[in-house]
């Protein structure tokens, strides 16, 4: 630890202080260096010491440490979050709550959000990527929705570093133990394997939950006296220090800083929905919401600001898990499947049998107040006395500076390749193989509305007893980022935006997780600036506003940063199940290629893949193009002219038409390009593309409305055999089924 | 030789499955269960003989596999 | 015909079961609260959902089917009454001892969430009399728990009374597509007056063709042309 | 008081995860295990300080709930 000299904390009230500030022996003095320890830069501390004038207890040591740290006060990315477009007609509740609400008709509104669980995961897979998903779950319904969907977006180190596997297995199992018990279809997201990620994996948990619009819940607190309710588990000194934690860069030490671990338990999970949801119903709740990290701190000063009122916390009355729980640990706990609600007084009977016959622990634990302060109470001693609007309201905000990233090199030389090779190549390997593996430890049908599972382009789910449906997806090109951070930044809108159309469902809105590496340090800001442009950018040509997001810094291990990896959510609606478009085509179709293609081999999964080469800028996204292409496609699918339909990403065309031939069981034969290499055009990855199949019958008017929208379309193959056929090479549909449905469990070693 | 492996979660780790017993037995009318922590035994069949051998092989089993060191302490027994 | 759901606290596809029961019988189906000792009268059919009943924890079912609502639906069913437990349903009516054997952890002690093939063992039963006799049907399944075992002399018994309902298979029919090792493929049991069905898949979760099949429905289609003729 | 409770898989009843601890430890290298069976074990405090009163209401929590004596087999252990 340094010893600069401390700077003296303001001398002035001393009196004052000395009256007011709790004083407890077994606490330790609270210092500079302490503050530190609490991962409170020496400004920042300063900046405490001046808003209380005076030193802070211990508790309110850890109120701040965990208010202000980057994961709360989003300190480091505020500024540049702000430029984001989230505004639209259809969005009902955008950032700033649990979770982004958007309407879908009829009175009924889709609420969703994403949120990052990467260091509890890394640490200890299973139990971090549960409660993970865990806490994504409550956001949703914390605002009054039923979560319908799950999504997780999953990246890990290169397939054959040490840790990977047992990552790997237990991300997976977790978020399948915890979704899969708490009874919510988990339809989609991605698995990456990047070296980047060796030493910082990352889990993005999505979900998506269904309200009335007008009954939407949010957590400003209203009313003075009101009664403040912890509902849910007990408090256990789960996490204490992991807000502060999750926010520091990995070192040798991590094993030293290492907090209780977080344990999930999705039945208390499903039984906080249950009795939410039916104590919503019964008009008692005013306001709530949910612990996440630094549960008991954040919820209540959150209520607080929000509503303009102040909080008063009586600590004896939090059910506790372990005994001698300090009001410190009690602040900062991270214990699951916990909230906080103010509840109408009149209503208390009705509360508590919906408690009781949840079987869950509940506890009048504070009140509102007409003050502006945070007051919290244990024994009887006051642990913190504090002006609340501050608390958030001066968090410390940052312009850290920032370089753009250097425009990429052209990409050099690539060799002349084997098409259908290299095509096998690609499916067989862990990073392009089928997601199976993944997806059948979730339960992806429960519920009985999952009309499109995992495996397709956006998965699909019916708005329960109705025709409509909401499609979902989850995108982002790490390599595109990194190379060229706006232009990758549009890319995940871009592709996001796809995969809904390709689905036939209009998309809504977005939802983001900005995963990044150390923002101190101006290069990787820099990469965080060029992705919020380019999200931006495209967010506003797509009409998908975001509604909802969070942001990862500090994913470094040894200064080492992960790909800049801003993962997009995204969600659609199909006005009528009628508008379904799936990507299996019928056999002796044609196959059409919609966009325009330059054999763009730049950051291209050929290159990497086959060659191990990250060479080149990443594609560029022609943003009014692709809104175009998205149309027609759609198009396409309401009038009934196309049987299948597939985005071009990942791997270009010859990977898209395999899936498609994959998912129907039929081969396909695509003919080769008179000016472009087999190479760019078979596996060049230029956007706004899509495959659809059709009948001939229909190819006159397929070609009318391409015309007309001056959309480029032109035939570039068809359906029928038993083969894949890439120009003039061949591989049969039963080789290249293995090579895909195999890859995974090979990579996991379990192939016998 | 047989050796028994006792894994339990660490103090303070929370643990869903105790309380779901706890709470079960209270139901079917068990009263004075004041608490209860469900772990695993893992009962192994070991070639070796010998107990000093086999001490630091089972340890290592423990810290490699049979144990998730960060939430679960384990006990070896040996007979 | 009369239905109820019974909901303990985890159950998931109590919801599922309820639209599938209320869709075939054309009677809203009632949900009955595990705290709850009495049954409402008149009931034909009581339905023991999947999910996961108090978490899972200890063993599958094992909390719920000592619920208090669980003496009534055995003496519902001891009294002839049709009992239909899907997943962990069918976990629930093992541990209470009203269908025999026991569900283990899958073989490759994974979750497993997939449509399976069913082939339909014998159609002298009320859930499945409407399915052609040997007949294949699809269905999903999905948990981690569905391991049927039995001990031999009961695995023997069940053959000579014909009461194993359905067996996994492959589309074609013939042998193999187990997903998780259960014995002698065995994915449901019939109780020894037929009335008691077990089954791990999920017939409720693909009775729809929005969802993309509909051989689930049979399964209630069978209830209640048999509640018509009786 | 406090009392263990161990449950284990009857004899011929086929162990998975057992089976699949003694094949990963294979992987990892340990030879010599020919055997690996998972059980339970439940660690229970009660309020009852006398050990043969403690007994039979140990032996029916067994019964009733913490085993299934289809497949399992249980043993108390008492402090
Ligand atoms: N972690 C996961 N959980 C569930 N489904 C997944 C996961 N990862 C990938 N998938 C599914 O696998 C399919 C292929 O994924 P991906 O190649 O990322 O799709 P695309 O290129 O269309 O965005 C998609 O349907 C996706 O939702
Ligand atoms: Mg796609």
């Amino acid at each position: 630890m340094s010893e600069k000299p401390l700077k003296k904390p303001a001398e002035k009230p001393k009196a004052k202080a000395a009256a007011r500030k709790p004083a407890t022996p077994a606490e330790p003095e609270v210092t500079q260096a302490l503050a530190a320890e609490h991962g409170l830069k020496p400004d920042e501390y300063q900046r405490i010491l001046d808003l209380l004038g005076r030193t802070p207890s211990f508790t309110e040591l850890g109120i701040f440490s965990a208010m202000w740290n980057e994961h709360c006060s989003y300190k480091s990315s505020k500024k540049h979050l702000r430029t984001l477009p989230t505004d639209g007609p259809q969005v009902i509740c955008g950032p700033g709550e649990n979770a982004g609400v958007v309407d879908i008709g009829d009175g009924q509104a889709v609420v969703f959000k994403m949120e990052s669980h990467n260091h509890p995961s890394y640490i200890e897979p299973y139990q971090g990527a549960a409660t993970g998903v865990g806490g994504i779950l409550r956001d949703v319904f914390t605002m009054g929705a039923r979560p319908i969907a799950a999504m997780n977006a999953l990246s890990f180190g290169a397939p054959e570093h040490p840790k990977t596997r047992a990552l790997v297995g237990g991300v997976v199992s977790g978020i399948g133990g915890y979704g899969n018990c708490f009874g919510v279809p988990t339809v989609g997201g991605e698995v990456r394997f990047h070296p980047a990620y060796n030493g910082n994996c990352l889990v993005n948990a999505f979900a998506a939950g269904l309200a009335d619009a007008d009954k939407i819940f949010y957590s400003a607190a209203s009313g003075i006296g009101m009664p403040v309710v912890y509902l849910g588990a007990k408090t256990g000194r789960d996490g204490v220090g992991g807000a502060t934690m999750a926010s520091a860069e990995f070192d040798e030490g991590i094993e030293e800083k290492r907090p209780t671990v977080q344990v999930g338990d999705p039945f208390t999970e499903k039984r906080l929905l249950e009795a939410c949801l039916e104590l919503m119903a019964s008009g008692a709740v005013i306001s709530i919401q949910d612990m996440g990290a630094a549960g008991l701190t954040c919820s209540a000063v959150e209520m607080g600001d929000k509503g303009a009122l102040g909080v008063e916390l009586d600590l004896d009355a939090v059910p506790c898990r372990e005994a001698g729980m300090t009001a410190y640990e009690m602040m900062l706990s991270e214990s699951q499947e916990r909230m906080l609600m103010v509840l109408r007084p009149d209503k208390e009977d009705e509360a508590k049998a919906i408690f009781d016959k949840w079987d869950l622990d509940f506890a009048i634990v504070g009140k509102t107040i007409a003050e502006d302060r945070f007051l919290v109470r244990h024994g009887a001693e006051t642990k913190a006395d504090l002006p609340l609007k501050a608390l958030s309201g001066t968090a410390p905000e940052y312009d850290r500076p920032w370089v753009p990233t250097a425009a990429a090199k052209p990409v050099g030389e690539v060799p002349a390749i084997a098409p259908a090779e290299a095509l096998k190549t690609l499916l067989a390997s862990p990073n392009y193989c089928s997601r199976r593996w993944v997806w059948e430890q979730y339960d992806n049908t429960v519920m009985a509305d999952t009309v499109i599972r995992p495996g397709s382009d956006a998965a699909v789910v019916r708005v329960h007893g109705t025709e409509k449906a909401l499609a979902f997806t989850s995108d982002v090109t790490p390599r595109y980022c990194f190379a060229n951070p706006v232009e990758g930044g549009k890319q995940a809108v871009a592709e996001a935006y796809r995969n809904l159309s390709a689905s036939g469902a209009r998309p809504l809105a977005t939802t983001d997780n900005l995963n990044f590496g150390n923002p101190e340090k101006s290069a990787i800001m820099g990469q965080f600036v060029g992705c919020i442009q380019g999200i931006g950018e495209a967010c506003r040509a797509l009409d998908m506003p975001i509604v909802s997001g969070n942001v990862s810094l500090y994913n470094e291990t040894d200064g080492s940063a992960i790909l800049p990896t801003p993962t997009i959510g995204a969600v659609g609606l199909l006005a009528s199940l009628d508008e379904l478009i799936t990507m299996a085509p019928g056999d002796g179709d044609a196959l059409m290629l919609i966009g325009a293609s330059a054999g763009h081999l730049g950051q291209s999964a050929l290159l990497w893949e086959l060659f191990g080469r990250a060479e080149g800028d990443a594609p560029p996204v022609d943003l009014r193009a692709e809104a175009k292409a998205g149309e027609l496609v759609r198009y396409f699918g309401k009038q009934g002219l196309i049987t299948a339909a597939h985005d071009l990403s990942d791997g270009g065309m010859g990977v898209a038409a395999a899936e498609m031939a994959l998912a129907a069981g039929i081969g396909v034969t695509v003919t080769g390009h008179a000016t472009l290499s087999d190479a760019e055009w078979f596996f060049g990855e230029d956007q706004g593309r899509y495959l659809v199949a059709c009948d001939d019958a229909h190819l006159p008017r397929l070609t009318e409305a391409a015309i007309a929208t001056q959309m480029p379309l032109r035939r570039v193959g068809s359906v029928g055999g038993s083969k894949v056929t890439l120009g003039e090479s061949a591989v049969s549909l039963t080789d290249l089924e293995a090579a895909f449905e195999g890859g995974f469990a090979r990579m996991m070693g379990e192939d016998g | 030789m047989k050796a028994r492996i006792f894994v339990t979660l660490k103090n303070g780790v929370l643990d869903p499955q105790g309380q779901a017993i706890a709470h079960a037995l209270g139901t079917l009318g068990f009263d004075g269960v004041s608490d209860v922590r469900q772990g695993k035994m893992i009962e192994i069949d070991l070639d070796e003989k010998d107990k000093t051998k086999a001490e630091p092989k089972l340890t290592e089993m423990c810290e490699k596999l049979l144990a998730n060191t960060v939430i679960e302490n384990y006990r070896i027994e040996m007979d | 015909m009369k239905t109820a759901v019974i909901v303990f606290p985890g159950s998931n596809c109590d919801r599922d079961m309820e639209v599938a029961l209320t869709q075939a019988t054309g009677t809203p189906a009632q949900r009955i609260w595990h705290k709850d000792s009495t049954l409402p009268d008149g009931l034909d059919l009581i339905a023991l959902p999947g999910g996961f009943s108090f978490g899972d924890y200890l063993r599958c079912g094992a909390i719920g089917a000592r619920s208090p609502i669980m003496k009534s639906v055995a003496e519902f069913a001891n009294r002839g009454g049709h009992v239909l437990g899907v997943c962990n349903g069918f976990q629930v009516l093992t541990e209470t001892g009203l269908l025999p054997g026991a569900l283990m952890m899958n073989a490759g002690l994974k979750f497993v969430c997939r449509d399976v093939h069913l082939k339909v063992e014998t159609t002298d039963s009320p859930y499945t009399r409407a399915y052609g006799n040997g007949g294949v049907i699809r269905v999903p399944v999905a948990h981690h728990e569905g391991n049927y075992i039995v001990d031999d002399a009961t695995l023997e018994t069940l053959k000579a009374e014909d009461r194993i309902a359905f067996t996994y298979c492959r589309p074609d029919g013939t042998e193999g597509g187990n997903p998780n090792g259960a014995m002698a493929d065995i994915a449901g049991v019939l109780s020894g007056n037929r009335r008691v069905l077990g089954m791990m898949p999920h017939p409720e979760r693909l009775a729809d063709p929005r969802l993309g099949g509909e051989d689930g429905a049979k399964l209630f289609k069978g209830l209640v042309d048999t509640m018509a003729t009786a």
